[in-house]
C-alpha cells in the first residue's frame, strides 16, 4: 500500500519511459515538419486493486497516455507491459488480448454510444468478437452486467437516445466491463454529467472496483474526484510526471509548484481568497520553454529553473517523487494548509 | 413523282425568272449559316470533305470547274475553253488570266499543278485525292515514287495540259471545293491556314472557331460587276432548334430545314414562301450483309423491300421531305428512269418470299445505325414494327457517325442505315457496285454481281454517250432487282430563305453549296 | 505565400499528369479512328500512311511519353482534323469560353447570393419561400431545355436579345448562353447563402454581437457577411467545375465557340489530341480556379494560413 | 441597499414555443441585484439559468420567448423600451461573457476590431479613436503586449487570452452589470482561477454588479455574496453563499452540496459513500407536477406532489420553495 | 419531427416517379416501341393522345410512363455505384489514413478536376451509347462529393467515443467501419445520394443531347427531350411532357435531399468540403 512507484510483483501494469511524439505540419513532400512531444518519457506503475489518479490540464499529454495503453496509439518510444505482457502499437492480435485485460470509460457518454445501435447490440458485439457464440450465455451476461451497473434488463432493446446522461454513462460501463477486463481506464468519467449525478456514478465506481476486483486509472481534472478515488496520483505536465505518490502525500504536501497551484485554485467556497498562484496558460508543446517546463509560470522559479531542464524525479523523504529544482524549499517554506473546513 | 419534278423546276425557274426581273443591289450582308455541327473543321479546304466546310469555301475559293446548277452540270471555271484529243484523255485547259488571289497575284497554271500535287501527298491523306487520282501519274505521287504528276504539264502560264487514266469527263472531278486551286507555295505555310487565300469572289475576314466565318467583297473577282454583296458571314449552327428560332427571328438569311421544321413552315403562311427546295444526289438505304446469312439470299433482300412501308414512312416520318427511291441512281441524275416503280408496300409478298427463301418464321438481325435523324434512328425505330410484322426482328445498335463510317468499311455489321453519294456522275456512282471496288472505298454492302461489272465495264469503254447511258441504266435495274439494299429515298434538301436573299440556285450536289457571287440581298434586308 | 503559390502549382502536376494518362488510356481503346473518318476512299495504303503521320502507328506508352515531352514545352501537338496547331485552336476557344463562363458566374453571383441572404434574413417569409422555389427549380431542369426556353422567349417573343451565336463579341450576345449556364450555380447559391446565413445567424459570435447591443443590420454588415463569404466561395470554387462541364451543352446550344463545343466535336470525331488538350486546359482553368479560391480564403479567412 | 436596485427581476416565465404549444421553461423566477453586488445563479444544464440571464439582456431567440413577469433595469422596464433604447443598454450599461471564448468570438475579425465597435458603437467614437481605445482596454485586463494583440484573430489566442478579450469588450463602456455565463467552464483550472480574478478585480474596481451562471456552487460561492440554486425552470433557493453551503434548506441544494466529492473531504472525514441525488434531470417538456424536485426527493410527501411549493422567507435570511425547508 | 413541405412533396414527387415506372406496363395505353403508327404521327395532345404523339405516331403519354424506368434506372443506379465507390473509397481513407488516405485524394482530386460531365462524355465515347454504358459513366464520375463526405465524416466519428471503444473491444477494422461507421455517415450519404439521382437524370439528357444517351428503341426522358428539341416552336408536346417529367422528378428529388437534409443531416446544411 505504501510502495508509490507500485513496482512490486503485484503490479498489473507499468509503464516504462513511453513517449508519444507526433509529426506536425510539414509539407506534401514532407519538409519542414515539427515534432510534438505529446508524452515524453513516462513511467507508472499500477497495481493490482488499485485506483491510479492521472491529473493535468489538457494538453498535459493523461490521455496520450491513456490511448497508448490501450494499444491505440503507437508510441514512439518506450514499453508498456500489461499482465506480464509487452503491447506496443495497434498489432491486430494485441488488439484483441489487449481488450480482455484493459478496457475504458469514456468522458462523453453522448459521443462514446453508438447511436444506431440498442444498448443490447453494444454490449452483446464484443462477447461474439471475442468467441463467446452461446446465446443464453450471451443473454445471461448481459442481463448480469446491465444489473451491476443498475439498469434493468428489459432495458436492453432501446436506443441510447431513450437514456439519460447518467444511464448512458452507466452503459458506457457496461461496456467496458462485459469482457472482463482487469484494468479500466476511466477517463472523465463525470465532468460531462449533470452535477446531480455525477455520484452516482463515481460510487458506482468505486463499488465495481470493490465487487469486480478492478483496477483503475482514473483520469481527471476535477481534483476532488480524484482525491476522492485515488489511491495514488501523478500529476502530468506538458508530457511529463512532475509530481507522483500517495494521495495523501499529494494533496496534503504537494512537493511540485504546479501540483500546488492545481490545488489552490480550486475555488474554496467559503473564502473569497485569491486562487491564482500560477501565471499564464500551457505554453505550446511545439516549443516548450527552455528550461524547467514549468519555469515560465512558476512563481519559484529561479535562474536555475529557466536555464535547466527539470531534475529527474526524486524520491522525497515522504515517500512520493517530485520533478523540481527547488521541492525541498518550497514544502518548508508554505504549507498549505488544506482541511475540510466547512463540510456540514 | 413527276408533278414533283415539275414543281421544283418551276420553282427553279420561278427564282431565276425574278433575278432577271430585278436588277440586283450591290452592297448588304449576306448571312448563311453552315448546319451540320457544331464548328468548320478547317480552314484548309483541302483536308475537310465535310459539306459543312465547302459552304465558305464556295466563297473563299475556285476549282478548275463549277457546278451549274441551271445547266445540271459541272462547267468550265477557271478555264476559258478546254480542247479533249487522244481519244478522249487529254484535256488542253486554256484558263483565264484574270483571276487573282486575294494577295493579288494572278493565277496561273503552276498554281493549279502545285494544288493538284499537294493533294497528291500521300501521308497527308487529303480526301481530294480521289478526283486528282484521275490525272495520269498522281497516284504515283501519292505513293512516293514520283515527285510530279505526270500527267499535268503547263504549256505556258494559261494553258495547262491534263492527260487522264479514263474516258471521264473531269468536270465531275474537278468541281468541289476539294480541288480548290491554292496561290503555289503559299498555301502551303503555317500562316494560309490563319489567313486562307483564294481565288473565289470574297476574301477572308475573319473566322472564329465554333461560331462563323466572315468574308468581305474582293474587288479584283473576274467576273464583272460580281459579287453583289458586301461582306458574307457564315455562321455554325448545329442545332436545328437554335436555327428555327434564328430565321424566325430574322438573324440568319438561310436555314436548312429538317422534317419537322419543313412542314411547320409549310403549314406557316409567314414562312411557306421561303422554302426552296431540291433532289439532292444522295440515296438514302439500308445496306444489308450479304455474309449474314438471310441477306445472302436475295428473295430475303426483296421482301425487306416489300415488307417496308417506305411511302409512309416518307410522307409521316420524314415530312415528304425526301423522294421514294426506286433504284441507286438518284431523281437528279441524267439516268434516272422515269419509267421504273418502286418496290410496292406488300408485307404477304414479303412473307411469301421469305418463306421461299426458308425464313417463314423470320429471324432476327442487328441493325447499326446513327443518330441522324434523316438516315438514322427514327428511320430505323419506324421500321422495325413494320419488319415485326413479317417476322423479322430487329436488335438496334446505335453509333456515333465516325464510327458507323469505319463499321461499313469494315463490313462489322448485319445491317446498317446510310446515306451515301449516288451523282452526279452515274457512272462512278454505279461504280461503287463493281465487285473490284473495294469494300472500304464504297462498294459498301461487297456487292459481286458478274453481270452487273460487265455493264459498268463496258460503259467505261464506250465512247458513245447514249449507248452508255443505256448500259448504265441497265446496271440500275439490275441493282432494283438484287436489291442489295433497302432502296429507301434520295434527299430532297430544304433550305428556308429570307424573302430579301435572291439569286438562290437549286443545287443538287449540297443545296447549302452557293456560287456566293451570284447571291444579293435586296433593301429589306435588317441586316446592315 | 510564394512557397505556398510554388507548393501549390507543384501539387497540381500529379493530378495533370494523371488527366492525361487518363485520357490516353481511354482514347487508345475507344472505337472508331479520325482516320475512316478522313480518308473517303478507303485506300489501306493511305490510311496505314496516315497513321504513320499521326504517330497512331506507336503504342500507346510511347505516344504518351512523347506528348508528355511536348507538352513540357508547351506543346498540345497537332490536330487531327483541323491539322492546326492544337495549342492555336485552344488558344482562340479560351476567350469566349472564359468569357461565358465568368459571365455565367457572375449572374450566379449576383442574382444567388443576395438572393440567399434575403431567405436567410427573413426564413419562412413568402419572399424565402419564392426564392427557395425558384433555386431549386432551376436547378431541376435540363440546361439544353431551359436555353431552348430561354431562347424562345428572349429572342423570338421579346426579340429583345440575340438567339445565338457569339456575333461580335458583344455583350447582348453573352446574356443569354450565360443565363443558362448561370442558372444552376445560381440556385446553389442562393441555397448555400441562404444554409450559410442561417447558420451564422445562430452561431455563437453573432450572439456577442447582439449583446453588444448592435442591431440587425449591422450584425449582418459587421459579422455575419464575411463570414458567409467563406461558405459561399467554397460552393462558387467547386461550382465553377460543374459550370466548364455544363458549357459542353450550352456552347453547342448557343454555337457559342468556345472550348466546349470544341471537345464534343473532337470527342466525337476521335480527334484525340484536341480531345486531350481541352480537357487539360478545362482541367488546369478548374485547378487555377481553385487555386484562386484558396488565395482569397487567406484574405477573407485568417484561420487559414499559407504556412 | 438603498435606492432602486439595479435589477429587479419579477415573476419571469420563459416560454418554449413549439408550434402552437408553448411550454414554460422557467417560471414565477425573482430576484434583484444591487450595484455593484456580485450575485450568482446555479444550476445543472437545462434548469434556465441561461436563458434567463438572455432574457435578461433581450437575447432571447424563438423559439424561446418571454413569456411574462417584469424585468427592470435601473427602475425601468426592459421589455416596454423601443428596440433602440434596448440596443442602447445592452453592451453600453449590461454586458455578457460567455461559455466558449472561442466561439463567441469572430473568427474573421481581429480581436482589437471586435473591442473597437463598443467605442463606435454606444460612445460615438471613429475606428481610429476606438482602436486606439481597444489596445487601452486590452491592457486593462493584463494581455501582454497589447498593441500586437490587437491585430490577431481569435484563433491566434489561447484560450484564457481570448476569454480576456471577451471581458474587455464586456467592461469595455464600463457596464452597470456584467452577465458571465459559465465563464470559465471551457479553460483548465489554473486558467480559471487567473480568468475569476480578473474578473472580479476589474468590477469592483469601478461597481460593477455581477450575475455570475454556473453549474459549478463551489465556484459561485466563492465569487458571489448571494447565490440563487435553480431547479427546473425554478428558483429553489437564494441565499447568502456562506450559508448556502452550510446550511442549505432546500433538498436539492442539500444533495449538491453533500453529493460532491470537495477536496480535503476524503482527508478530514475518510472515503465514505457519497450521497447520491436519485433519478434523473427532468426535461422541459416533462416537468412533473406539483413540486419539481419531489420525484428525486428522499423527503417528498402527498402535498409536493400535488401543488408547487411558494418561496418562503427563512429566519437566517434568503428564500427557498420547498414545502418541508429546513 | 414535424414533417416538412419539402420533404412531403418531394418524397410524393419521387414516389410518383417510382410508381409510374413500376406500373408502365398497365399504366401505358400502347407499347412505346412496337406501336409506333406513321398514320397518327404527330397528333397534338387530345383524349386520345394524353400527351399527343411523336413523328412516329407512338404515344408520347406512353412513353414518358415507360421512360420513368430508364430514367430512373439511370439515377438510381448509376447514383447507387458513385455512393458505393464514395462510401468504400471514403470510409476506408479517413479511417486508415496513411498512404491509402493519399493514394484516395488523389483521386478524388483528379475526379474534382475533371467535370463530370466531361468525364462521362469521354467515357460515353469509349463504350457507345447505351444504358449500360450510361450507367457506368455516370457511375464512375460523381463519386468525389459522396467520398470526401464519407472520408471527413469517418475522420471525425474515428475520434468519437463509441468507434475508440470498439477498437478498445478489439473489433476488427472491417468491423468498426460497417457496424460503427458507416450506419452513422448514412444520413448525409443518403442525402448526397438523392440529390446525386437527379443530377444523374439531367446528366442523361444533357448527354442525350450530345448525341451519347440511352440506346434506342426503348425511351428514356432525356432522349425524348432531346429528340424532340427540334420542334420544340412547332411541336411543343414532343418535348413539354418528358421535359416536365425531368423537371418533376428531378425537382422532387431535390426537394427530397433538402428534406431528408434537414431530418438526417442537420448541422452539415453548409459543411465546408
Amino acid at each position: 500500500m505504501h510502495d508509490p512507484l507500485g513496482r512490486r510483483d503485484d503490479v498489473i501494469l507499468s509503464v516504462e519511459d513511453l513517449a508519444v511524439h507526433f509529426p506536425v505540419g510539414g509539407g506534401l513532400l514532407g519538409r519542414g515538419g515539427r515534432l510534438l512531444r505529446a508524452v515524453d518519457g513516462v513511467d507508472l506503475g499500477l497495481k493490482r486493486g488499485e485506483c491510479l489518479g492521472l491529473v493535468g490540464e489538457s494538453g498535459s499529454g493523461k490521455s496520450t497516455v491513456a490511448l497508448s495503453m490501450l494499444g491505440l496509439l503507437t508510441p514512439t518510444r518506450g514499453r508498456i507491459v500489461v499482465d506480464g505482457q509487452v503491447v506496443t502499437g495497434r498489432r491486430a492480435g494485441n488488439r484483441k488480448t489487449l481488450a480482455r485485460i484493459v478496457q475504458m470509460v469514456f468522458q462523453d457518454p453522448y459521443a462514446s454510444l453508438n447511436p444506431r445501435q440498442t444498448v443490447r447490440h453494444t454490449l452483446e458485439d464484443p462477447l461474439r468478437v471475442h468467441g463467446v457464440t452461446a446465446a443464453s450465455e450471451i443473454e445471461d451476461r448481459v442481463a448480469t452486467m446491465l444489473r451491476h451497473v443498475g439498469l434493468r434488463p428489459e432495458q436492453a432493446d432501446r436506443y441510447p437516445h431513450e437514456f439519460s446522461g447518467g444511464q448512458r454513462q452507466r452503459i458506457g460501463i457496461a461496456r467496458a466491463l462485459i469482457l472482463n477486463p482487469r484494468i479500466v481506464i476511466c477517463d472523465e468519467p463525470v465532468s460531462a454529467l449533470d452535477v446531480s449525478i455525477r455520484a452516482q456514478i463515481i460510487n458506482l465506481l468505486l463499488e465495481l472496483k470493490e465487487t469486480l476486483g478492478l483496477s483503475y486509472i482514473m483520469i481527471s481534472h476535477d481534483l476532488g474526484v480524484v482525491e476522492h478515488m485515488s489511491d495514488r496520483v501523478a500529476v502530468m505536465y506538458l508530457g511529463r510526471i512532475v509530481e507522483t505518490g500517495d494521495w495523501r502525500e499529494i494533496f496534503e504536501r504537494p512537493a511540485h509548484p504546479y501540483t500546488r497551484s492545481l490545488i489552490a485554485a480550486i475555488p474554496d467556497p467559503l473564502h473569497h481568497a485569491p486562487l491564482a498562484t500560477t501565471k499564464g496558460e500551457l505554453p505550446n508543446p511545439l516549443s516548450p520553454p527552455n528550461g524547467c517546463a514549468f519555469g515560465p509560470r512558476c512563481r519559484y522559479a529561479e535562474a536555475v529553473c529557466h536555464r535547466e531542464p527539470g531534475p529527474p524525479l526524486e524520491m522525497r523523504p515522504d515517500g512520493h517523487m517530485v520533478r523540481c529544482w527547488r521541492a525541498d524549499e518550497i514544502t518548508d517554506q508554505t504549507a498549505l494548509a488544506l482541511t475540510a473546513s466547512g463540510h456540514p | 413523282m413527276l408533278k414533283t419534278i415539275a414543281i421544283v423546276a418551276s420553282l427553279g425557274l420561278a427564282l431565276s425568272v425574278t433575278a432577271e426581273a430585278q436588277t440586283p443591289r450591290k452592297g448588304g450582308t449576306i448571312r448563311m449559316t453552315a448546319p451540320y455541327g457544331s464548328s468548320f473543321t478547317s480552314m484548309d479546304i483541302h483536308t475537310t470533305q465535310r459539306a459543312q466546310d465547302e459552304i465558305y469555301a464556295k466563297a473563299l475559293h475556285r476549282s478548275l470547274y463549277i457546278w451549274n446548277s441551271a445547266e445540271g452540270r459541272p462547267v468550265l471555271e477557271l478555264a476559258k475553253e478546254d480542247t479533249v484529243s487522244d481519244g478522249g484523255l487529254v484535256h488542253t485547259f486554256k484558263l483565264r488570266d484574270d483571276a487573282y488571289f486575294h494577295n493579288g497575284r494572278k493565277m496561273t497554271a503552276d498554281d493549279i499543278i502545285w494544288s493538284y500535287t499537294r493533294i497528291m501527298d500521300g501521308s497527308k491523306a487529303y480526301p481530294g485525292a480521289r478526283f486528282v487520282r484521275i490525272i495520269e501519274g498522281a497516284a504515283a505521287v501519292e505513293k512516293g515514287q514520283a515527285k510530279d504528276i505526270s500527267g499535268l504539264k503547263k504549256i505556258d502560264d494559261f494553258t495547262l495540259e491534263m492527260k487522264l487514266t479514263e474516258k471521264v469527263d473531269p468536270g465531275f472531278y474537278f468541281f468541289t471545293a476539294l480541288t480548290s486551286i491554292y496561290p503555289a507555295d503559299e498555301g502551303g505555310k503555317e500562316s494560309f491556314l490563319q489567313k486562307p487565300i483564294g481565288l473565289g469572289p470574297f476574301r477572308f475576314v475573319e473566322h472564329v472557331p465554333g461560331s462563323r466565318v466572315v468574308l468581305e467583297r474582293w474587288d479584283r473577282f473576274y467576273k464583272p460587276g460580281k459579287p453583289y454583296a458586301d461582306k458574307i458571314i457564315v455562321s455554325v449552327m448545329g442545332e436545328a432548334a437554335a436555327r428555327d428560332i434564328a430565321f424566325r427571328n430574322k438573324e440568319i438569311d438561310t436555314s436548312v430545314l429538317g422534317p419537322a421544321q419543313y412542314v411547320a413552315y409549310q403549314a406557316d403562311p409567314d414562312l411557306k414562301g421561303t422554302i426552296v427546295e431540291v433532289a439532292e444526289v444522295f440515296t438514302r438505304y439500308m445496306g444489308m450483309n450479304p455474309a449474314f446469312k438471310p441477306f445472302a439470299d436475295k428473295r430475303v433482300r426483296q421482301a425487306i423491300n416489300y415488307a417496308i412501308d417506305t411511302d409512309l414512312i416518307i410522307n409521316k416520318l420524314v415530312k415528304g421531305k425526301a423522294y421514294r427511291a426506286t433504284s441507286w441512281l438518284p431523281l437528279t441524275s441524267p439516268l434516272y428512269d422515269k419509267t421504273m416503280k418502286p418496290y410496292p408496300y406488300d408485307p404477304a409478298k414479303a412473307k411469301q418470299l421469305l418463306a421461299d427463301a426458308g425464313y417463314p418464321a423470320g429471324f432476327e438481325f442487328e441493325w447499326t445505325t446513327s443518330q441522324n435523324e434523316s438516315w438514322g434512328l427514327p428511320i430505323v425505330t419506324a421500321v422495325i414494327p413494320m419488319l415485326d410484322k413479317v417476322g423479322i426482328k430487329v436488335k438496334v445498335k446505335q453509333v456515333e457517325t465516325a464510327v458507323l463510317a469505319e463499321v461499313i468499311r469494315t463490313g462489322d455489321y448485319q445491317a446498317f442505315i446510310y446515306s451515301q453519294q449516288s451523282g452526279p456522275d452515274p457512272q462512278s456512282a454505279l461504280k461503287c457496285f463493281h465487285s473490284s471496288t473495294p469494300q472500304s472505298a464504297c462498294n459498301y454492302m461487297n456487292f459481286k454481281n458478274t453481270a452487273f461489272d460487265k455493264l459498268i465495264d463496258e460503259s467505261g469503254q464506250t465512247d458513245d454517250a447514249a449507248k452508255r447511258g443505256q448500259l448504265l441504266q441497265q446496271a440500275n435495274a439490275l441493282l432494283y432487282d438484287e436489291a442489295p439494299v433497302w432502296f429507301f429515298n434520295y434527299n430532297k434538301a430544304v433550305m428556308a430563305v429570307q424573302p430579301w436573299l435572291k439569286g438562290i440556285q437549286l443545287n443538287p450536289t449540297e443545296l447549302t453549296h452557293q456560287n456566293v457571287e451570284d447571291l444579293w440581298v435586296d433593301e429589306t434586308s435588317p441586316a446592315k | 505565400m510564394l512557397s505556398f503559390l510554388i507548393r501549390r502549382i507543384l501539387q497540381t502536376i500529379p493530378t495533370v499528369l494523371a488527366v492525361v494518362l487518363l485520357v490516353f488510356a481511354l482514347f487508345s481503346v475507344v472505337p472508331g479512328s479520325i482516320v475512316s473518318t478522313m480518308s473517303d476512299d478507303g485506300d489501306p495504303q493511305v490510311e496505314a500512311r496516315m497513321k504513320t503521320q499521326l504517330g497512331l502507328d506507336q503504342p500507346v506508352y510511347v505516344r504518351f511519353g512523347s506528348y508528355i515531352a511536348n507538352l513540357a514545352t508547351g506543346d498540345f501537338g497537332t490536330s487531327f482534323r483541323t491539322r492546326e496547331p492544337v495549342t492555336t485552336m485552344i488558344a482562340k476557344r479560351t476567350g469566349p469560353t472564359l468569357q461565358l463562363i465568368f459571365a455565367a458566374m457572375a449572374f450566379a453571383i449576383v442574382i444567388g447570393v443576395p438572393l440567399g441572404f434575403i431567405s436567410a434574413l427573413r426564413p419562412g417569409s413568402i419572399v424565402d419561400t419564392a426564392a427557395m422555389v425558384v433555386a431549386v427549380s432551376g436547378l431541376s431542369m435540363a440546361k439544353f431545355w431551359l436555353g431552348l426556353l430561354l431562347m424562345y422567349l428572349f429572342a423570338l417573343k421579346l426579340g429583345w436579345l440575340p438567339s445565338f451565336g457569339y456575333g461580335d463579341g458583344g455583350l447582348k450576345y453573352l446574356i443569354l448562353p450565360a443565363m443558362t449556364l448561370g442558372v444552376s450555380p445560381m440556385a446553389l447559391l442562393a441555397r448555400t447563402t441562404r444554409a450559410a446565413v442561417l447558420e451564422i445567424m445562430t452561431a455563437d459570435f453573432v450572439r456577442t454581437a447582439r449583446s453588444k447591443g448592435m442591431s440587425e443590420t449591422r450584425v449582418v454588415k459587421w459579422h455575419v457577411t464575411r463570414n458567409a463569404l467563406v461558405l459561399i466561395l467554397t460552393t462558387t470554387g467547386l461550382q465553377f467545375g460543374a459550370l466548364m462541364g455544363q458549357a459542353v451543352v450550352v456552347e453547342k446550344l448557343f454555337s457559342w465557340p468556345g472550348i466546349g463545343s470544341l471537345l464534343v466535336d473532337s470527342v466525337l470525331q476521335r480527334d484525340i489530341p484536341a480531345v486531350q488538350g481541352s480537357i487539360l486546359v478545362v482541367v488546369l482553368f478548374f485547378l487555377a480556379v481553385n487555386l484562386l479560391i484558396d488565395l482569397l480564403y487567406g484574405v477573407i479567412d485568417p484561420r487559414i494560413r499559407y504556412a | 441597499m438603498t435606492g432602486a436596485p439595479l435589477i429587479d427581476i419579477e415573476d419571469l416565465r420563459i416560454d418554449l414555443n413549439h408550434g402552437s404549444s408553448q411550454v414554460p421553461a422557467v417560471e414565477g423566477v425573482s430576484f434583484r441585484i444591487d450595484r455593484g453586488e456580485t450575485f450568482g445563479l446555479v444550476g445543472e444544464s437545462g434548469c434556465g439559468k441561461s436563458i434567463t440571464a438572455l432574457a435578461l439582456i433581450g437575447l432571447l431567440r424563438p423559439p424561446l420567448s418571454v413569456g411574462g413577469g417584469v424585468i427592470r433595469f435601473d427602475g425601468r422596464e426592459i421589455q416596454r423600451l423601443p428596440a433602440t433604447a434596448q440596443r442602447a443598454l445592452r453592451g453600453n450599461r449590461i454586458a455578457m461573457i460567455f461559455q466558449e471564448p472561442m466561439t463567441a468570438l469572430n473568427p474573421v475579425s481581429p480581436v482589437g476590431r471586435q473591442i473597437a465597435e463598443m467605442f463606435v458603437l454606444h460612445k460615438g467614437k471613429s475606428w481610429r479613436e476606438a482602436n486606439q481605445l481597444a489596445v487601452e482596454a486590452l491592457a486593462r485586463v493584463r494581455v501582454p503586449a497589447p498593441e500586437r494583440r490587437v491585430k490577431d484573430y481569435p484563433h491566434q489566442l489561447s484560450g484564457g487570452m481570448r476569454q480576456r478579450v471577451m471581458i474587455a469588450i464586456a467592461l469595455a463602456c464600463g457596464p452597470d452589470l456584467l452577465i458571465a455565463d459559465e465563464p470559465t467552464t471551457a479553460l483548465d483550472v489554473t486558467v480559471q482561477a487567473e480568468i475569476i480574478e480578473l474578473m472580479r478585480t476589474l468590477c469592483a474596481e469601478r461597481g460593477t454588479a455581477i450575475l455570475m451562471i454556473s453549474h459549478d456552487l463551489g465556484l459561485v460561492a466563492n465569487v458571489c455574496r448571494r447565490v440563487a440554486v435553480m431547479y427546473a425552470g425554478r428558483i429553489v433557493e437564494e441565499r447568502g453563499s456562506a450559508d448556502i453551503f452550510r446550511t442549505p434548506s432546500h433538498p436539492y441544494t442539500q444533495g449538491l452540496v453533500a453529493s460532491l466529492p470537495r477536496l480535503g473531504s476524503r482527508a478530514a472525514l475518510g472515503r465514505t459513500r457519497l450521497k447520491e441525488i436519485a433519478g434523473v434531470v427532468p426535461a422541459i417538456t416533462s416537468f412533473p407536477d406539483g413540486c419539481r424536485f419531489n420525484p428525486r426527493c428522499a423527503q417528498a410527501t402527498d402535498i409536493c406532489r400535488a401543488t408547487a411549493p411558494e418561496t418562503s422567507l427563512l429566519e437566517a435570511g434568503g428564500l427557498v420553495r420547498c414545502h418541508h425547508h429546513a | 419531427m414535424k414533417l416538412r413541405a419539402n420533404l412531403i412533396i418531394g418524397g410524393a414527387l419521387f414516389a410518383l416517379a417510382i410508381f409510374v415506372g413500376l406500373l408502365a406496363p398497365w399504366l401505358a395505353h400502347t407499347d412505346p416501341v412496337l406501336d409506333a403508327n406513321l398514320m397518327n404521327a404527330e397528333e397534338a395532345p387530345s383524349w386520345l393522345w394524353w400527351f399527343g404523339t411523336d413523328g412516329q405516331g407512338r404515344d408520347i403519354y406512353s412513353r414518358v410512363v415507360y421512360g420513368a424506368r430508364v430514367s430512373l434506372t439511370v439515377g438510381i443506379v448509376s447514383q447507387l455505384i458513385n455512393s458505393v465507390i464514395g462510401v468504400g473509397l471514403g470510409l476506408s481513407a479517413g479511417y486508415w489514413g496513411g498512404w491509402w488516405d493519399d493514394v484516395v485524394n488523389g483521386l478524388t482530386n483528379l475526379m474534382l478536376a475533371i467535370p463530370s460531365l466531361i468525364f462521362a462524355l469521354a467515357i460515353m465515347a469509349v463504350l457507345g451509347p447505351g444504358l449500360t454504358s450510361l450507367l457506368i459513366a455516370l457511375g464512375l464520375t460523381n463519386w468525389s462529393f459522396t467520398c470526401r463526405i464519407a472520408r471527413a465524416s469517418a475522420l471525425s466519428l474515428k475520434s468519437q467515443g463509441y468507434v475508440q471503444a470498439a477498437t478498445v473491444l478489439g473489433y476488427g477494422d472491417l468491423r468498426i467501419m460497417i457496424t460503427q461507421l458507416l450506419p452513422n455517415m448514412l444520413g448525409p450519404i443518403i442525402v448526397i445520394g438523392t440529390l446525386g439521382m437527379g443530377s444523374a437524370v439531367l446528366s442523361e439528357a444533357s448527354l442525350s443531347f450530345l448525341g451519347l444517351g440511352v440506346r434506342p428503341p426503348y425511351p428514356s426522358w432525356g432522349s425524348m427531350l432531346s429528340e424532340a428539341r427540334d420542334q420544340i416552336t412547332t411541336a411543343p408536346w414532343l418535348s413539354v411532357f418528358p421535359g416536365l417529367a425531368i423537371f418533376l422528378t428531378v425537382l422532387g428529388l431535390n426537394l427530397l435531399g433538402d428534406g431528408l437534409r434537414d431530418i438526417l443531416d442537420p448541422q452539415s446544411r453548409s459543411r465546408r468540403t
